[in-house]
């Protein structure tokens, strides 16, 4: 199959949603002149115009909103937040309209949109661009939340977003941007709401999702040197949930570890870890353990920055602590 | 306090009324439809407020009596397919634009019939049928909605306008800054419309606002900027068709403030410790929307007092008849608490 | 003992607070006119002046950010939120700004404010003046979360709170306001970050707090009744949270039931839950089970609402399912 | 594009120019001042470009090349008491406040000794010392609080002012609005100084900007606003002052806007697609604020050539030494990652 980056998926996926309707659109800072700080908008203004493809003011309460005004008259926008950290000065539009809207209303309307949410750490960006922020969104009834781990996803999940008709928030790391992987010629969509089995074991459940995905892959990869096999799990979706998928797995491997790069306390981790505690309790034969970010902002220097990182060893040394 | 506009006195002639102001040029379906819709929204309000009082209605309502001439004379100039974007003080809109009373006093009561399916209330009343894109339970949320709508409206080359409706107290949000910035750099056919009453629930409107008036503001966006008398319906109506019809034209946006006051209290049941019964008073005698828009067509001879008397029953008997709807609709089913989180 | 009700034990704090430092003061919507939605600020302008009970304009970005300057430069302000429901509005002030002030400029300055958030269900008032969001603030670090479930720890954790070098976010339940406790004579201090057992007991550890702490109270009476022994903690603090404490009581009843108004997807449940499975799990003879609102934005119609509700009965229930 | 004023040319006589431009009022010492705060700034920068992309600075950068009269003339009114608040392009405010370009250069390096210890980097350098509240990676954040650094010295019976820059994107933020409003109606010291270089990283001005000039939004508030050219120090000096001790008599908050040019890209590494060489070349070599204020000081014979070189020179020692500094002081330990969440 061929390779292209996650970047790039990206494009093909906004590039096709566009041609197959033309009700979507995009708008977002910085996103036409130059075609995105990641490139994900490249050579859209060309192929769709400056008016389907929108650099805004400073704005994010008028991006967003805006956005869901369109959505509520028969657009189907996509609005880019350029950086996840930024999605605090817009979260009353997040939570009180775009999520609210549908069921407030009594179901009238629907809103459909994606919020493009570029995040986590990269390039010692330090406090206040680095943040992974996606657990205040999965408890916030009415939206969904994305969060693909590899070009494929990021295409098919994109994609899926667009067609949704509920909003749809739609996480993408920084890091990821510039990575390849395999994506199928032609129509993906990944289904939104169910997790992926990335890799098969039989002794652990290792759950993760984004970027962290990878760096859980490689310690499986590790851990397979030392006779552990690691059943991987690939979120893609954090709301709403896929139990389903996550309990089978913990029933089959009696051990379960979540790793996300976002603070541990009050993370995704968290939920699994409960519905886990909660369905499945009896499947397990060890703690569950959940491995995040130290409870600090983002710190600027090297060293630190590293010290704060999930890695593959952390997880790996996470996984060996169950045995 | 604002000085309002004296109403025309009865020394003058019929025809010299009508003259000065200008009413030959208004179709008498125009002018009943004004006092129709300012009666319907002062009587389903008083409905709300005894029924509120009494017990039979829950939650935060906030009434529009004292106001009626804004959403009157805004809406007037619209068609079922531009939009509204409303506000927290929403019954008035959502009448003008058209709504069926049955159903927004149905959600009022909470009832499975109304336009929520009673998962709403008063604060979240919306009928997206007639482009009313809803109440607002947050100060200044709708701004950017309405800018949306707007956008949208333009990318579908309609020739629409949405209109949104705030309170002064609003005006000092940022979202007030990134509308109306963005409406204007895009040319968007939006009319913010500012219902100045003077208060922001306890708060005296130049405690808290640094300019005179919000329409000041329009220039810091390059947009007109036009002040009105609130409670003066031929006034707003006229003003606003002309910054409507400009944005229909594709010249923008621009903002009307319309100073008016408000007689209630912010919610009902306001203790109201923050102001004088005297202040009240004296807007309720001297300044009443309804008085000066019957005082004017009854010197211009265009009504007679039986006629609006005739008009005031009618309207009466339909805001009884959605009382009587709301309060034998059924509660909503419990099912219906888990449906539509999602589309 | 005397009683007081619980706007009445704020209104102590705040008086002795002003009183004692004058560096305090407190800023938010109609405060001052009227005293506050719940005459919690009632008195307060007659006595320390307008310039320290401030009415601000609706800028709630305004109204966290200038606290956040003035804390910076030698005030100490308590600012009002209205509803806790409007934080979405200054969220990006409060996580990027006051959360991490202290840390990402290397601890050369503090921020000592207060964030005072009325939340929750009261009146049917709907999607958006009803909610409980307190899980996203435990998710960020720099912040410390207080939520008292009586008059006494409201006056005890709002003058802590005030005293704190750190932000503080001090969640206020609107239907506690009107409520009567005990409340002590004189100097009173709750500790910010230790848990309180509310209640002793042997055979199920009920973790709760803020209005919901009252419920899991009359679970408790009611199980009483059934010879089952619950073991009652109040939070009182979410961030940092007393692990220690309700570890301790795990270890001893061998049952866990956490309840909270707020969504359970996602809320501070999850955390707890998460930590007994991480940390204690040996402890534990059954699941781990949450009470918490179902996914859904708060409906307004009185059935609706109600069958929203956490209730005793609600909580009762999951605790029997437990044996 | 915005025309920027023409340099004076060297055909007039020293006194000549020197009446001109006022020049007679400054003392020496004022200029000198001057000229080596922005050449310190203009170096520093330089220096943090060529290490930038030599790899030895990590995480985003954005220079203030180009730029540095604004913060160097407007800081030039304040004492260490007064309080000023920063951008994402932060390092000509910073250095013009007075701060150690030591613990500057460190901090840019990431290292222990630096102003946050290495935890902040570039865009979040603060020195809470000297009145500078710090950096901010989000654009807008902070206006408010400068707001409130104001607000306190007003309840603390100071006299000094909070002065806050910002770029022409951030005045679409709605946090200006907030804060400009709050500050005039409570009449505090706040100096809003809007360096408009024409872009919002790859955005020019008019695109996103629904006005002409930033400063015609001040009359929205209800408060001055002024415009200087940026690249002119002696200009922004003046006008500044003005509204400076303005606000120190209690008259309240102004805006002060200076046009100038962002002559870099938005950071370092910015492959700038967004516009033409040209473009840029033309204001580097007509407009440079450094060149503009040695002109005019050479034609008023104020300073020899040899004396501005020799400031010059001692202003890259001083910048050179901080590198050196910077390289060879420590990382800081893992333990310091914890440290410092809770105060
Ligand atoms: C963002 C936000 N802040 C505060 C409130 C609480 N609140 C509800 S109405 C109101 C006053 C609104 O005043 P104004 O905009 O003048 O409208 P009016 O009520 O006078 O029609 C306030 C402060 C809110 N609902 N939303
Ligand atoms: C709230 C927010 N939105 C977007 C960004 C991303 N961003 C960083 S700098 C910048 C442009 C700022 O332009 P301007 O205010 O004119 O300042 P300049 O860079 O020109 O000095 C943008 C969009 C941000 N940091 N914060
Ligand atoms: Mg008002
Ligand atoms: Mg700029």
């Amino acid at each position: 199959m061929r390779e292209i980056t996650f970047s790039q998926a990206t494009l093909e996926a906004m590039d096709e949603e566009m041609t197959r309707d033309e009700r979507v659109f995009v708008m977002g800072e910085d996103i036409a002149r130059q075609g995105g700080i990641f490139g994900q908008f490249k050579g859209l203004p060309d192929k769709f115009g400056k008016d389907r493809v929108k650099d805004t003011p400073i704005s994010e309460t008028a991006i967003v909103g805006a956005a869901i005004g369109a959505a509520l008259t028969g657009m189907r926008p996509v609005a880019d937040m350029h950086f996840a950290d930024f999605m605090g000065v817009c979260m009353d539009e997040i939570f009180n309209q775009m999520a609210k809207i549908h069921y407030m209303f009594g179901g009238q309307r629907s809103v459909p949109m994606v919020l493009r949410a570029p995040d986590g750490l990269i390039n010692q960006a330090a406090a206040q661009h680095s943040q992974s922020i996606e657990a205040w969104f999965m408890h916030i009834p009415g939206l969904k939340v994305v969060i693909p781990s590899n070009p494929a996803d990021a295409k098919g999940l994109l994609k899926s977003a667009i067609r949704d008709d509920s909003p749809v928030i739609y996480f993408e790391h920084k890091a990821l941007f510039n990575t390849r992987g395999a994506v199928p010629d032609g129509e993906v969509l990944s289904p939104i709401g169910k997790a992926k089995v990335a890799r098969e074991g039989s002794d652990v459940t290792l759950v993760s999702y984004s970027h962290c995905m990878g760096l859980s892959l490689k310690a499986a990869d590790i851990l397979a040197g030392e006779d552990v096999s690691v059943e991987c799990i690939d979120l893609r979706t954090i709301s709403p949930i896929d139990k389903e998928t996550i309990l089978a797995s913990v029933a089959k491997t009696t051990r379960l570890v979540i790793a996300h790069e976002a603070v541990k306390q009050g993370g995704v981790g968290a939920e699994i870890s409960a519905i886990v505690a909660e369905e499945g309790i009896d499947f397990l034969d060890a703690p569950i353990v959940r491995v995040g970010a130290p409870f600090t902002p983002v710190p600027f220097a090297r060293p630190l920055e590293q010290a704060y990182r999930v890695t593959p060893e952390k997880i790996a040394e996470a996984i060996r602590g169950l045995f | 306090m604002i000085i309002f506009r004296k109403r025309g006195g009865g020394s003058l002639s019929a025809k010299k009324v009508k003259e000065k102001k200008g009413l030959n040029k208004y179709p008498r379906t125009l002018l009943e439809q004004f006092y129709r819709t300012m009666l319907t929204i002062r009587s389903f309000d008083k409905k709300v407020e005894e029924k509120f009082l009494a017990g039979e209605i829950p939650g935060f309502v906030h009434l529009y009596i004292g106001e009626e001439a804004i959403a009157a004379g805004v809406i007037s100039n619209l068609s079922r397919e531009d939009y509204i974007q409303s506000t927290h003080r929403g019954h008035g809109h959502t009448i003008a634009k058209g709504a069926d009373l049955k159903r927004m006093m149905a959600e009022i009561f909470g009832k499975k019939e109304g336009y929520c399916k009673g998962k709403g209330g008063s604060m979240h009343i919306a009928d997206l049928s007639i482009g009313m894109l809803g109440a607002n339970g947050v100060v200044g949320g709708g701004f950017n909605i309405a800018t949306g709508a707007a956008l949208a409206t333009k990318m579908q080359g309609k020739n629409n306008v949405s209109v949104v409706f705030f309170g002064d107290g609003a005006s000092n949000r940022g979202t007030f800054h990134e509308a109306a910035n963005m409406a204007a750099v895009w040319d968007l056919p939006v009319l913010f419309v500012c219902e100045n009453n003077q208060y922001a629930s306890t708060t005296p409107y130049m405690t808290t606002t640094s300019v005179e008036n919000i329409a000041d503001r329009a220039a810091g966006y390059g947009m007109p900027g036009v002040i009105v008398d609130g409670n003066d319906i031929f006034a707003v109506y006229e003003e606003s068709q002309k910054l409507i019809d400009r944005a229909r034209r594709g010249e923008g946006p621009s903002l009307l403030e319309c100073k008016t006051y408000r007689v209630k209290g912010h919610y009902v049941g306001d203790p109201e410790r923050y102001r004088t019964k005297e202040e009240v008073d004296k807007v309720c005698e001297s300044n009443d929307p309804i008085d000066r828009f019957e005082c004017t067509v009854l010197d211009g001879k265009l009504f007679s007092r039986e006629e609006l008397d005739a008009i005031k029953a009618s309207a009466g008997k339909e805001v009884e008849k959605a009382l009587e709807f709301a309060r034998n609709a059924e509660e909503p089913e419990i099912s219906e608490l888990f449906a539509g989180v999602y589309a």
